[in-house]
């Protein structure tokens, strides 16, 4: 694939871990590439599948969805809903054949700027040799 | 054995004690080589009903139409219908029951045993006739089928041409009835998704190519949502194109309807289309392969549904419509559910 | 024109029609349907029914009527979206699915004209092949007028002869579509002339299903609007657009818009198929639906074919094919169904 | 046929006027075609107007075919194009394709007296030969209106109401008392009964929601009008406009194409289908 | 509705302005559909940034904002508070991080201005479909509930009191005093624990304020923070308190003998009794599960004697329904299961007491008017053991957590048993010394300096009664040397658990627990005594083992946030809560299912959202198979089109 193909990221994060984390890393001047546009939601239970489908369909190369660490949930239990849902959710899209790099879920805590910064790193880096996802994009 | 007299006389005696508003069951098919549903609403008129393996029908799909139609009627007959299922068809209900779209008193069960068989299938059998016109089809014991064809009779062994959800199948009997027929024998099944395993084994390139050739194929006609008896919204979300309206909704509400697809049958819609029915199906898909027999273009959608019965089975122990008074897959979780795809 | 092709030359005269779209029916799995051909090996004449019509070439299932952007205090911009010029023939048509074509043509180029059906149209040549064995055991051509080697809608007709194609153009266009290889057609000897009349007197016999006194039926349908006869006939539909979406003759259609992007705002005006049998097709937005229930939709639907087509354009809207029987999940059987009304009550 | 039936012109909004407010309103849109236009059509007819990205919706033409400066649409904000089109302001450009349907045949009625009779809405399709047998007043007898909404607010053209009262009678009615209001309380259909307008060498024409329809053409007939002194409209689904799409039919009948208008006579034939 | 949106693109000085082009961005957005009006300036929070906004709002008429700049956790109040005071409502207006998020992570200016473009046009999308929204505001009952009468208890309901709210006092035993009563001296101070507690048992019962109900329990709670519905019962103890004059007449009467609770069984108590002299209410109870009958004929005798008729043997249960705002949950805890301690003798030795049992054999008023005997035969123990961390810290077998006063009260009976006993020796087992808190180092230094306790390192690993004597083997693990003592007596510091029934409580009040049965708090650090329900709040020992200062500083501090919901005329809720679409809705109760605030129900077939509950996590939308459910202002039409604007559509 080229080189100079840069993906668009989609990054549904929780509002109380997941963004927080984010704004961590800001705040901490940590660097990573401007490929990912965040959609804060208020937990990662929330995500439905939906969302997630109609991201890749309008051209995401890459969709993450981030919550808050199992037991840390803003909500109790909401990621653990989320983490059921997006299992699923990655299996089917494994099953047809998406590639699964292209999908991902994080816990990343309102600590852990440095932790979203290389999720971030390491999943534009996996997504550059893939090229552009047009499996599920519509034409444009 | 399932004594068809049995199942008819039961089914006489609850028309005729007025236990059920009618019964719906199989009678024989007029051209097509299956079954075809009957609603029997006379007892004099329960001979019509039959019991074989080319019973392939869900009937709990009328189950479902007739709850919506009587939450359009002023004055509905509130007594129960009476259904003839089999194993898978009676998970059906249960989830249902579960999902509390019905009442357990809504309808009133004849159970079937599949025992050792199953149903057929209709193209494994065209296929065994090498595209040879059936004159005619009948079943006769000792589980074969006889069909004829411009050369003759020719005997087919039901086992031969069992659909592949009767191969898979954990629970060949009904887990709900009011009546039972035929044996509550024990089947072990050694692949339960053996279907699936060809596909999961390939390549992402591999799978992305048969799902794009097959999703391709698809005109939309929403036969598959139409049979699904889970699929019992007014309004699919899936679908732009209908609205459940009342006097309530207002302009806005119609207006700001979300289109997560276009009902062009582009191959970005129809996957939209076919992601969504099958995340919606997750926890809920009995496998009845209604939605794959209905398919006119002949799309492998089973496969979809059958790969998170398994993912829901192997991931997080929970198999669909044993149990009814269970939250259901989505809405329930475990400490222990796995999350080793989580960074 | 009337010449004799053999089957072995068959590829040659596709390989000569450089200018063409050339379509035809191609195996997939189990099922054939008509799709553009690049490989004349590919195409296949001894093919049962397709699963649709070749009504999705010249009237494809989405179609883009225009396109249309709008920056914001700009002038909205509307570009019309014709399909393009181009030379298509279709190959293996079969003679019910030709006919059909004339019944859509009764209502596109009834006026005002469909310009986007109408182009199609007149750019496609139409083969025919003659049904010497049934494509289905669900045909019933003969009871609507129509044969198996009936020439309606088509251009040139294709009878197979043993290891030969028996090939008789009736239109300008058939004819210059032969002539685009002439060197490939020989002249049918005589006896190949009483083999065609044999073949097509043998094939009309082997059309087993067929509904009698359909002009009868036709009355007796006006007159049953309200009758709870749909009621009973629907029990098991299931609302879904199989025998519509399949028809050869079914012409509805939904338009609708589709956002590309929202903001500037790009997209396009496209026109999609859409069936009479889809619970929201006559739904208004104020939530009233003329048409609320099952029974309602497959009166809708028998009713258009066999009384008000008839009343509007003077012939049935249906050829006989089949496929709405064949294929219909709940065996709902339309030639049942007319039997049914003539013996109701 | 070198037209494309399909392609909306584009039309500028020259004025737009709230006639309603509250949760079921309705906006009155003068339109101008941008470039010349051979549009030209008669009272009854309906137009698509299209809002490129949210579709196309079939209203009926409320000016007259006489005032050729503009076509006037009055429309209740309903689904989503004409929720689009009540988000509009002046100056903004939409799409019209038409006319089309029958219409009513004024030209037959010359020298009758005209009863104009409307629900709600119901009395836009009305207002386009109202107004024109206005305009040729010497042409017809007695013109009247009897016109009803559920409140005073939900009455469509106030204004021009109150100044058409100088012109012909009008009775107007709401469907519950109101304070301030001193008009007829009661459905549509009792005023009619009511007024006991005379069914003597008369035509009416009736529109409104298909309920009120059905009891006025009860009230009419027993005052004595025949069914074909009696004139309705019906509506239905539309997306072509021209008789193709097939959703818009009664029977054997396209609305759009030989609708919308009926007289009882022709329509009480039809199937109960709208 | 069409909006009117305002954008202002913050430059935050350099910080946003030295990555992003915040003109190019402020002139991209312009360019969108609803978009009245973008502009750019320095520093949007400073108050002529501030100004700027709302001259806007007003001049060009916006509806809506979107203000570009830092992290919507620093500055979203700051702007809606601004176009609030313009005029628009606080809920139409969205932060768009474009500081955090972007200026402060990437380099590349070019790029970090078309993403600040693509999160600023999302913010737009978002606004552009939000609703105005009002506060939900509810009335709150400005009562409380205390459920425990121990000294967390009686803290809290004392505040709250004090404060002049009234308080229901909610004990499950005949007497509040909980464990604290049964102590005899309290570490570090040797204050007697009856002569401080009792006072304030008293002021509890003369208080206005509060009502206490005793021998009562917590039968059903409903409703939410403000407005609790509870349902109290009653248990009937068959005397009248107000016609009893402790004459004890009766309990000479009855002829039941059992053990004594507040002796932990090392005395023995009638059927008709009182629990211990200072009990509050000061009245007797029968207990019904040891009185041979009610009916008169079976006994009777206790009613006979009884000169003022206060024995009303027809007395019934009885369910006392309260509305509350807020509830204190300080229903303490327990000493962990004798059953499961089989191991050291517990149970099986008379002379191998618990701590408990240990601190009545001290008290004055206990069962040897405070003289240190042995239960077996009322002989002066010479030996003495403690052994600490019996149950504790033993993930394997017990308890993995420390139960933290062990180590204080161990040195305290080591200390008072020399006190009793001069010439006696106390040897203590123990793992660690763990004696953090004000003077609690001092006072174990004291046991080992001035009264000569032995302190042995390491664990016991037998025990064994001989020659009537309480053998203990262990090691000491410090010398590595084996250890036999014969001990006159073994006194185990058992760990602590949470009461009884407690499991039980918390799913009534919907509580959650910790691994160990603990109430869990709302956060470890900064919510120590609120629950997850907002409105209940933890004191004492029902949430982790602590001493009773600290037992006493989390009451009051329970009190104190119970008080704050009390004083309220009516509290807030956000609105950005789930709304139902019944049309769509078919009661398939999944919603219900995962709401983790129970704000969801099923009324006539549709789901139903309680809006003072529910906290708007969405979890319930995304679950919805027919997008029946939604959150207001983050709906999934909003999330479609932010969407649409990430992926720059």
């Amino acid at each position: 694939m080229t080189k100079d193909f840069e993906p668009t990221i989609v990054a549904f994060l929780c509002k109380w871990c997941s963004s927080a984390g984010s704004d961590l890393a800001g705040v901490s001047r940590m660097k990573y590439p401007p490929n990912v546009i965040p959609i804060t939601v208020m937990c990662s239970g929330s995500v439905s599948p939906l969302y997630i489908f109609n991201a890749f369909q309008k051209g995401a190369d890459g969709v993450l969805v981030s919550g808050c660490h199992p037991g840390d949930c803003h909500y109790i239990k909401g990621n653990f809903y989320a983490r059921r849902r997006i299992a699923l959710v990655k299996e089917l899209l494994d099953f047809i054949g998406l590639e699964s790099e292209r999908f991902k879920m994080s816990w990343v805590s309102a600590a852990e700027g440095t932790k979203y910064t290389e999720i971030i790193k390491d999943f534009v880096k996996e997504l550059k040799p893939l090229g552009p996802q047009k499996k599920l994009r519509r034409d444009q | 054995m399932v004594e068809m007299e049995q199942l008819q006389k039961e089914a006489k005696e609850i028309l005729k004690q007025g236990k059920v508003k009618f019964v719906i069951g199989y009678s024989k098919g007029s051209q097509n080589l299956t079954a075809t549903p009957v609603f029997i609403k006379k007892p004099e008129h329960t001979s019509r009903l039959i019991w074989d393996p080319t019973c392939v029908q869900n009937l709990v799909k009328f189950i479902v139409d007739d709850k919506q139609k009587q939450s359009r009627e002023k004055k509905p007959d509130e007594r129960p219908v009476g259904i003839v299922v089999k194993g898978c068809d009676s998970r059906a209900i249960n989830v249902l029951i579960q999902e509390k779209f019905i009442d357990r008193d809504d309808v009133y069960i004849l159970g079937l045993s599949c025992e050792e068989l199953g149903v057929v299938d209709e193209k494994k059998i065209a296929q065994k006739l090498e595209g040879k016109k059936i004159e005619k089809i009948e079943f006769a014991k000792k589980n074969n089928l006889i069909v004829s064809t411009k050369d003759g009779e020719k005997k087919i062994p039901v086992k031969d041409v069992l659909a592949d959800r009767c191969l898979e199948c954990k629970a060949h009997f009904p887990v709900i009835y009011d009546q039972l027929f035929g044996e509550e024998t024990e089947r072990e099944v050694k692949e339960p998704y053996k279907s699936i395993k060809k596909t999961e084994s390939q390549s992402p390139k591999k799978r992305w190519d048969f799902w794009k050739e097959q999703l391709e194929k698809c005109i939309r006609c929403y036969a598959c949502r139409s049979i699904c008896p889970m699929c019992y919204c007014d309004e699919c979300v899936a679908d732009s194109i209908n609205m459940a309206v009342t006097a309530e909704t207002t302009a806005e509400e119609k207006a700001q309807k979300i289109k997560w697809i276009e009902r062009s049958p582009a191959l970005s819609e129809n996957i939209g289309y076919h992601l969504i029915r099958a995340i919606h199906l997750a926890g809920r898909c009995i496998d009845c392969g209604e939605c794959e027999r209905a398919c006119p273009v002949d799309i492998p959608l089973r496969l979809l549904n059958k790969k998170l019965e398994k993912a829901a089975h192997e991931l997080f122990d929970y198999d669909v419509g044993f149990d009814h008074k269970k939250p259901s897959l989505i809405s329930s979780f475990k400490d222990e559910d796995p999350e080793d795809f989580i960074r | 024109m009337e010449k004799i092709l053999t089957k072995k030359e068959f590829p040659s005269w596709i390989k000569n029609l450089k200018s063409f779209n050339v379509y035809g029916p191609v195996k997939k799995d189990a099922l054939w349907e008509y799709e553009r051909i690049q490989d004349p090996d590919k195409l296949d004449l001894n093919f049962k029914n397709t699963v649709l019509s070749p009504k999705k070439i010249i009237f494809p299932q989405r179609e883009v009527i225009l396109d249309f952007n709008h920056k914001k205090k700009g002038k909205p911009e509307i570009q019309e979206a014709l399909p393009e010029e181009t030379k298509n023939v279709i190959f293996g048509v079969r003679p019910c699915d030709a006919r059909a074509l004339t019944l859509t043509d009764k209502v596109f180029e009834e006026e005002p004209g469909d310009k986007y059906y109408l182009r199609r149209r007149h750019q496609t040549v139409t083969v025919g092949l003659t049904c010497s064995d049934p494509p289905s055991e669900n045909c019933f051509c003969t009871s609507l007028g129509g044969s198996p080697h009936s020439t309606e809608g088509l251009d040139i007709l294709m009878t197979e002869l043993n290891h030969k194609y028996y090939v008789h153009s009736f239109t300008d266009k058939g004819r210059e579509l032969m002539k685009a290889a002439s060197d490939v057609f020989k002249n049918p000897s005589e006896k190949d002339k009483k083999d065609l009349k044999q073949v097509h007197k043998e094939s009309e016999k082997k059309i087993k299903r067929q509904v009698k006194e359909l002009s009868k039926i036709t009355d007796k349908l006006k007159g049953m609007f309200d009758s709870p006869f749909w009621d009973e006939e629907s029990m098991s539909c299931l609302k879904c657009g199989i025998c519509t979406y399949l028809c050869p003759t079914c012409h509805c259609f939904d338009i609708s818009d589709e956002v590309l992007s929202s903001s500037p705002l790009k997209g396009q005006r496209v026109r999609t198929w859409d069936t009479c049998q889809f619970p929201y097709f006559t739904m208004h937005s104020s939530g009233h639906n003329p048409r609320p229930d099952k029974s309602s939709r497959l009166r809708q639907r028998i009713l258009h074919k066999f009384s008000y087509f008839v009343d509007n354009y003077d012939d049935y809207q249906c050829t006989g094919c089949g496929r709405c029987i064949s294929k219909c999940p709940v065996d709902i059987d339309i030639i049942e169904v007319l039997e049914k009304v003539k013996d109701y009550e | 046929m070198n037209e494309n039936i399909y392609l909306p012109k584009l039309a500028k909004i020259i004025k737009i006027k709230q006639e309603v407010s509250g949760s079921r309103p309705i906006k009155t849109f003068r339109t101008q075609f941008l470039e010349s236009s051979d549009f030209s059509h008669r009272s009854g007819q309906c137009a698509m107007l299209s809002v490129l990205g949210k579709g196309e919706a079939m209203i009926s033409i409320s000016s007259s075919p006489l005032e050729k400066d503009y076509l006037q649409f009055s429309i209740l904000k309903s689904g989503r194009v004409t929720t689009a089109l009540h988000e509009m302001e002046e100056g903004d450009i939409i799409g019209i394709r038409g006319p089309y349907g029958n219409h009513f045949p004024i030209e037959k009625w010359k020298g009758k007296n005209i009863l104009f009779i409307g629900g709600g809405i119901g009395l836009a399709p009305i207002w386009s030969v109202l107004q024109t047998a206005r305009a040729k007043k010497a042409d017809y007898g007695k013109l009247a209106l009897i016109y009803g909404a559920r409140t005073s607010n939900d009455w469509v053209f106030k204004e021009e109401l109150q100044e058409l009262k100088n012109e012909m009678d009008i009775h107007l009615s709401i469907d519950c008392e109101e304070e301030g209001c001193n008009e007829f309380v009661g459905f549509v259909p009792q005023n009619v009964a009511d007024k006991k307008p005379s069914p003597k060498n008369s035509i009416s024409i009736t529109c409104g929601p298909p309920i009120m329809i059905k009891f006025v053409i009860e009230a009419l007939q027993e005052l004595g009008f025949k069914d074909e002194q009696i004139y309705t409209t019906v509506e239905n689904k539309m997306k072509c406009g021209i008789g193709k799409c097939g959703r818009c039919n009664i029977g054997k009948h396209y609305v759009c194409k030989d609708g919308p208008v009926y007289s009882w006579a022709e329509l009480k034939t039809l199937p109960q289908e709208y | 509705m069409k909006k009117r949106i305002g954008v202002f693109v913050c430059h935050c000085g350099i910080n946003i302005a030295g990555t992003v082009d915040v003109d190019k961005a402020a002139k991209k957005l312009a360019e969108h559909q609803d978009v009245e009006h973008s502009v750019d300036y320095v520093y949007m929070c400073s108050d002529p940034g501030q100004n700027m906004i709302k001259e806007a709002i007003k001049e060009k008429k916006l509806d809506s904002i979107v203000v570009s700049c830092c992290s919507p956790t620093l500055h979203e109040s700051t702007f809606r508070k601004a176009a609030k005071e313009a005029g628009i409502n606080e809920f139409q207006c969205e932060i768009a991080n474009i500081r955090e998020q972007c200026s402060w992570v990437h380099k590349d200016k070019e790029k970090a201005t078309e993403k600040a473009e693509k999160i600023t046009k999302s913010a737009v999308e978002r606004v552009a479909k939000n609703e105005s929204l009002e506060p939900i505001g509810f009335p709150v009952t400005s009562r409380a509930l205390v459920i425990g009468g121990g000294i967390a208890g009686i803290q809290a309901a004392l505040d709250i009191a004090d404060s002049g709210y009234e308080v229901i006092l909610v004990e499950r035993e005949p007497s509040i005093g909980g464990h604290m009563i049964q102590l005899s001296e309290t570490f570090p101070t040797l204050d007697c624990s009856q002569c401080i507690l009792t006072p304030k048992m008293v002021e509890v019962s003369k208080h206005p304020n509060i009502k206490l109900m005793t021998y009562s329990e917590v039968q059903e709670i409903s409703g939410y923070v403000g407005n609790f519905n509870v349902k109290i019962l009653k248990k009937p103890t068959y005397v009248d308190p107000d016609a009893c004059t402790l004459c004890d007449d009766c309990t000479e009467a009855c002829p039941v003998v059992v053990p004594n609770e507040f002796d932990l069984g090392l005395t023995g108590r009638k059927a008709i009794y009182i629990p211990f002299p200072q009990a509050i209410p000061a009245t007797f109870t029968l207990d019904i599960k040891n009185c041979p009958g009610l009916l008169p004929i079976a006994c009777g005798k206790c009613a006979d004697v009884c000169e003022p008729d206060a024995i009303d043997y027809d007395m019934e249960p009885e369910v006392v329904e309260e509305k509350v705002g807020a509830i204190v949950v300080a229903t303490g805890f327990e000493q962990y299961d004798k059953e499961k301690m089989k191991e050291y003798g517990y149970g099986k030795y008379p002379d191998v007491l618990n701590g408990l049992q240990f601190e009545r054999l001290l008290s004055a008023s206990g069962p040897t008017q405070g003289k240190v005997l042995r239960p077996s035969d009322h002989k002066e123990p010479k030996e003495v053991v403690f052994i600490q961390c019996v149950g504790s810290r033993d993930p394997e077998l017990h308890c993995s957590y420390c139960s933290k006063i062990c180590c204080m009260y161990t040195a305290k009976h080591a200390m008072l048993y020399k006190h009793h006993v001069p010439d006696g020796q106390a040897y203590i087992f123990y793992i660690d010394i763990r004696s953090g808190g004000k003077n609690y180092e001092e006072f174990v230094q004291r046991t080992t300096e001035e009264d000569g306790v032995v302190y042995l390192r390491g664990k016991v690993s037998k025990i064994f009664e001989e020659n009537n004597k309480i053998t203990v083997w262990g090691v000491d693990t410090l010398t590595g040397k084996e250890i036999e003592i014969n001990a006159d007596m073994v006194v185990l510091a058992m760990a602590l658990t949470p009461s009884k029934n407690s499991q039980e409580l918390a799913k009534k009040l919907k509580l959650s627990t910790d691994k160990d049965g603990f109430l869990a708090e709302a956060h470890p650090k900064l919510r120590p005594v609120e629950s997850i329900t907002s409105g209940m709040f933890l004191a004492g020992a029902a949430q982790a083992p602590k001493d009773i200062p600290e037992v006493v500083a989390q009451a009051s501090g329970a009190a104190a946030k119970a008080i704050s919901i009390l004083s309220q005329e009516q509290l807030f809720h956000s609105p950005m809560v789930a709304e139902v679409n019944e049309t769509l809705c078919t009661g398939c109760g999944m919603c219900i299912d995962v709401c983790p605030y129970e704000a969801l129900s099923l009324e006539q077939g549709k789901a139903e959202v309680n809006r003072v509950l529910c906290e708007g996590c969405g979890t319930c939308s995304a679950t919805c198979l027919r997008a029946a459910v939604k959150v207001k202002n983050i709906t999934p039409g909003q999330i479609f089109e932010m969407i649409d604007a990430s992926v720059g559509g």
